[in-house]
């Protein structure tokens, strides 16, 4: 029953700061018909819809009655994670390797410009009893974990600056990443300081964006003559929710998400093996702390690739779109912008952004304050499964 | 990929305003009610232990989030300990500037391991570093009502 | 094509009560740990936690999933909260069952919680927020009014007296008077329903389920895994779920087409021709008296306008041929939302496995179907079960 | 994954708390309101601020506006057959772009309705509202929108009723459903 899963179709409109001219019922549609044109589907072929969604970031409760129609998902099987969309793919894929589904289709987006009050809904993710009443912008959350880091992985604020200037003058030449700006660490450090040491320039800014994705069996992905992007591994994980308990220094559920991937792709050494990472790089220190929980580099030593380049040329293979901290913060949608990013590198299609080659991808998605959740995907083009037979095989 | 039209792009930019019209109200829990009963009445902060997985829990938690055991072990973990991070805030949920900054610890109480987030103060930003010693500074006992903030923040020692 | 056979091994479930002195974590713990010991499983076996939870407004927690995740076992743990409204409570364990008979899992926790007493000023506030933000908000509507313009609709297309939809909350209500965690069970007389205070005409206060806090949970497992933990697993034959488009004032609300669609995909899986003969036990989805008798229809298991009448025949009695929420039912036990469908999971189990005490219905059942509903009068969950046989 | 693990042996062990008949030992404690009151239990209140402004796009940019100037609006999807109200840019059946606006009429029939006593937050009501699904004429059959009914002995209310919507002088709309106050029977 261990079907191999594709994807065979990805839809999205381009993300950007505020997008008042369409409703997110109209965005969604507009990623669909790309999605679905893309694949060579038609919407009643569609056996199953997962939508990923959180109540508060859309202000409406149980949001997931508002998901199908745009999709054309009327009267069919669906359901709502409340997850990041690469949570979302997971579950999807899921669904396919049980082999009762061949086609099912992945919707997220994000409207968090229509929150009025982002930083109170946030708040409200707290424990209610043992964290909200200290009343603070619990932003601190990110300034406790960066110092907690910092002070464990001996990781200067020049070095965590580093990675925010790198990544924002990188989304300058990226078309989806609407915070691009050419930027030094100097002007990162000298920027207003909101929760020290997070300032205002390693605070991801929000985008508005929809993103719709079509998974397919082999037996489909093959039928439909379209080119497939392969999952090869997949995992995702939560640490401890709570404050008191959470490790502050390193992603465990990144780690754990990504041995679980990594054990299904096949992979042994991630730097090598994989030519192309988008991961999550809110605040700047997360890129350095996921890349390490992703065993990319070993614990303390992210913040060298950047600053003196390294023979592997991560430096270059790693967030090539300007990351979280140039595309924009998108709540569930994030996730899907990078395996938005991943799928078109492995389309050879980025332009300038383009990763030569580029065969074997990896996004990885966190879920972001005040959570521990990750998720990682690990993606090949064609190229990379010529002879993937032997190594591909999920579950027992 | 061909763009879709759709009949009229121009016509809307109208925004319709509302909200999430509730009031939240939460109970301290079975765990919690001990918790904070001798916060408020002895000036203790308690912790539960799981020996198993060598786990102290402050606030009480009443159970082992590791291996499920329900807690039923107390331990007092005393009101200082040293600061494992620190972060300073300057502005407010609604993201206006606050008058002077308000810092907030991440403290390992006692010998416990135990982390606890809380504000710091009576300090200056700038005399803050890692490892510091602290020490809670308790509400009078007369304006405690049994919540986190019966202590008012953590100051060095 | 032959799917991997997923069981449920074990099941645990708190009291539902009006408000719980507990926290969202502490119920969600008492269940999973239930559901755990009731089949002497260590959490270290468990490879994933599905949790199914409704609006995050009732508990007061934006991201509630995340926040109930290590208190359902989710401790470093693939950890997936999934929602469908009212639904939520059948689809969890659909969730489950796709995690595991992906073969990426072979153990799964299902764990539903819901504590609507921290919606203040009443739970009822939380309901607003349902509807389409634009059009319909702005009227003030609240949740009755959707399930009374439902009923509504349904007794006139069929000419129903409300007296037979009484007969739904008298039934419930007494089997409850055996559930443990039963927060409104009641001897009651079709009179008492009828006479109660009226809310939103036609619906009565005693056709309407209760507001509450509680949860209960699900051990799934793979089938070597589960033939190794208990001589008695429960298999999951079917599963089907549906979601109907949100213009529901577009809609007829007299049937519910979603629900039959989710029935029918469960039935196809489950192999199953005729429903009306091969379920046993059902436990259709009853916040309101008359949802059991609209889902009754919708599953297949009464003719359209007809469960009024197989109620009055006494066939969804717990002594019936196909006796209909034996546990008391939402209406009876309580409705903590998600919770409440997880309960109806829970009550298949120990009724299909004779363990349901003085609840067991007399036909010895072989197969049953738990169902839930939700949304804007939306969704349709289906869960089929299915003892092994002897 | 875990296929290698050998589970132990089982022994069937059913703990003697989930056993039906043993009522008291659930885990559970009910609270009743004075237990709040009183301060006997710990507990915290909040009242998050959670306001958004939707982006209404192009469907409800133009149906709010068709509102404020005293019209209802529908779109129109010529494969289907089929107009809708409230309006979408999309068919959500055969999924594309809907045809053209329609302005419908503003009366319409009872498809369905209740008579309700509370409001949402669960105050009583001296005089009942009347929700009711309104077939709006001009919309095919069976596409209505939800709103209110007035003017009207609510016993007189039935399926099948003519009605009327009663708008808010031209000068008080603002681009609202409640631009309408309500409809009352032809």
């Amino acid at each position: 029953m261990n079907q191999n899963v594709a994807i065979i179709g990805i839809g999205y409109t381009v993300p950007k700061p505020k997008t008042p001219e369409v409703s997110y019922k109209e965005m969604t549609y507009l990623a669909a018909q790309m999605a679905y044109k893309e694949a060579k589907i038609s919407h009643k072929e569609v056996e199953s819809f997962v939508s990923v969604a959180e109540d508060l970031h859309e202000g409406t409760s149980i949001f997931d009655e508002y998901t199908p129609d745009q999709l054309g998902a009327v009267q069919k099987p669906m359901h709502t994670v409340s997850g990041d969309g690469i949570q979302g793919i997971i579950a999807a894929a899921l669904q396919i390797m049980t082999g009762a589904f061949d086609l099912i289709v992945v919707e997220g987006h994000s409207k968090a410009s229509n929150m009025v009050t982002p930083t109170h809904v946030l708040n409200y993710a707290l424990d209610p009893v043992i964290n909200r009443p200290l009343n603070i912008n619990p932003h601190y959350i990110a300034g406790l974990e960066m110092r907690a880091y910092m002070q464990d992985s001996k990781t200067s604020e020049e070095d965590v600056a580093n990675i925010v200037a790198h990544n924002l003058t990188k989304a300058a030449l990226n078309k989806l990443a609407p915070h691009g700006t050419k930027t030094s660490p100097k002007k990162v450090l000298s920027s207003e300081p909101l929760f020290e040491p997070i300032r205002k320039l390693h605070m991801p800014q929000t985008s508005d964006a929809a993103y719709v994705v079509v998974l397919a069996s082999e037996k489909i992905a093959k039928k439909k003559k379209v080119k497939p992007v392969w999952i090869a591994g997949m995992g995702f994980c939560s640490d401890s929710p709570t404050l008191e308990t959470r490790d502050w220094v390193t992603s465990i559920s990144t780690q754990i998400a990504a041995e679980k991937a990594y054990q299904q792709a096949g992979i042994k050494n991630p730097a090598a093996e994989i030519d192309v990472f988008e991961i999550d790089d809110s605040f700047g220190y997360k890129q350095l702390q996921h890349l390490e929980a992703l065993k990319v580099c070993e614990k303390g030593k992210a913040k060298d690739i950047f600053v003196n380049g390294d023979k592997q040329k991560l430096n270059l293979r790693v967030n090539p779109s300007g990351g979280t901290l140039g595309v924009g913060w998108m709540h569930e949608a994030t996730g899907l912008h990078k395996v938005l990013e991943v799928v078109q590198q492995l389309h050879g299609k980025k332009g300038r952004n383009q990763v030569k080659k580029a065969k074997v991808g990896l996004a990885q998605g966190w879920r972001g304050l005040p959570t521990t959740t990750c998720a990682v995907l690990i993606l090949k083009n064609q190229m990379a499964t010529s002879g993937r037979n032997q190594n591909r095989k999920f579950g027992g | 990929m061909s763009k879709v039209k759709l009949p009229d792009p121009k016509a809307g930019k109208l925004t319709w305003k509302g909200d999430i019209p509730i009031t939240s109200r939460y109970t301290a829990g079975v765990a919690g009610q001990k918790f904070f009963q001798a916060l408020k009445e002895e000036e203790k902060i308690l912790g539960t232990v799981c020996n198993k997985c060598e786990v102290t829990y402050v606030p009480m938690k009443l159970f082992c989030e590791r291996c499920f055991a329900q807690l039923d072990e107390t331990v007092d973990v005393g009101d200082t300990g040293k600061l494992v991070s620190f972060s300073v805030v300057h502005v407010d949920l609604d993201g206006k500037k606050v008058n002077s900054p308000q810092i907030v610890g991440l403290i390992e109480l006692g010998n416990s391991q135990a982390k606890m987030v809380h504000r710091l103060g009576e300090v200056k930003p700038s005399d803050l570093h890692v490892g510091m010693k602290v020490k809670a500074v308790w509400e009078m006992p007369l304006g405690r009502e049994g919540k986190i903030t019966d202590i008012q923040h953590f100051k060095p020692i | 094509m032959k799917l991997r056979k997923v069981a449920v091994v074990g099941a645990g479930i708190t009291k539902f009560v009006r408000r719980a002195q507990e926290t969202a974590k502490e119920l969600s713990y008492h269940a999973t740990k239930m559901a755990l010991d009731s089949c002497n499983m260590p959490l270290e076996e468990i490879d994933t936690v599905v949790h199914g939870t409704a609006p995050d407004a009732f508990d007061g927690v934006h991201m509630k999933g995340e926040y109930l995740s290590e208190a359902s076992g989710g401790w470093r743990k693939p950890f997936m909260r999934s929602y469908v409204g009212g639904g939520t409570g059948v689809f969890a364990p659909i969730n489950g069952w796709y995690l595991v008979a992906s073969g990426m899992f072979d153990t799964c926790v299902v764990v539903c919680e819901e504590k609507m007493s921290s919606c203040q000023p009443h739970p009822q506030g939380a309901f607003l927020t349902i509807f389409d933000h634009t059009t319909e908000r702005p009227l003030g509507p609240n949740l009755l009014w959707i399930f009374a313009l439902e009923m509504n609709r349904y007794m006139q297309v069929h000419k129903i007296p409300r007296e037979q939809i009484a007969l739904v909350s008298v039934k419930n209500k007494r089997n409850a008077l055996d559930h443990p965690s039963a927060q409104l069970g009641a001897e009651l007389t079709v009179e008492d329903v009828m006479n109660s205070e009226i809310m939103a005409w036609p619906v009565t206060r005693l056709m309407v389920s209760p507001t509450s806090d509680g949860a209960a949970a699900v051990v799934l497992a793979s089938e070597e895994v589960a033939k190794k933990i208990t001589d008695n697993p429960v298999w999951i034959s079917g599963v089907g779920w549906n979601l109907d488009t949100a213009y529901w004032t577009n809609r007829d609300l007299y049937y519910p087409e979603y629900v039959e669609k989710a029935a029918r995909m469960a039935y196809k899986m489950a192999g199953i021709k005729n429903p009306k003969e091969e379920i046993n036990v059902v436990e259709p989805y009853d916040p309101f008296a008359y949802k059991e008798l609209h889902h009754l229809e919708g599953l297949l298991l009464a003719d359209k306008g007809q469960a009024p009448r197989i109620t009055a025949e006494g066939i969804t009695a717990r002594d019936g041929k196909m006796p209909s929420c034996p546990s008391g039912g939402l209406l009876g036990v309580g409705n903590p939302i998600a919770a409440a469908g997880m309960m109806k999971i829970c009550e298949l189990f120990w009724q299909l496995r004779g363990e349901a005490g003085k609840r067991q219905v007399k036909n010895s059942p072989r197969t049953g179907l738990a169902q839930a509903w939700g949304d804007l009068m939306q969704v349709g969950t289906v869960v089929i079960m299915q003892r092994e046989d002897k | 994954m875990t296929l290698e693990r050998n589970l132990p042996e089982r022994e069937g062990l059913m703990p003697e708390y989930y056993k039906s008949n043993m009522k008291p030992s659930l885990p559970g404690t009910p609270l009743e309101e004075e237990d709040f009151k009183t301060h006997r239990v710990f507990y915290t209140t909040d009242i998050p601020k959670l306001q958004y402004a939707w982006d209404g796009g192009v469907a409800m940019g133009h149906y709010l506006k068709g509102l404020k100037q005293g019209k209802l609006l529908g779109t129109y999807c010529k494969k289907c057959k089929r107009t809708v109200v409230p309006p979408r840019v999309f068919c959500e059946l055969c999924f594309k772009n809907m045809d053209k606006w329609v302005e419908l009429k503003d009366t319409g029939t009872v498809n369905t309705y209740s008579i309700c006593y509370v409001t949402w937050d669960m105050k009583k009501l001296t005089y009942p509202q009347i929700p009711a699904v309104i077939e709006i004429d001009g919309a095919s059959k069976g596409k209505g929108i939800l709103h209110l009914l007035a003017e009207v002995d609510p016993k007189q209310v039935k399926l099948g009723m003519k009605v009327k919507a009663v708008w808010k002088p031209k000068s008080e709309r603002e681009g609202s459903i409640l631009d309408i106050k309500y409809f009352k029977p032809i």
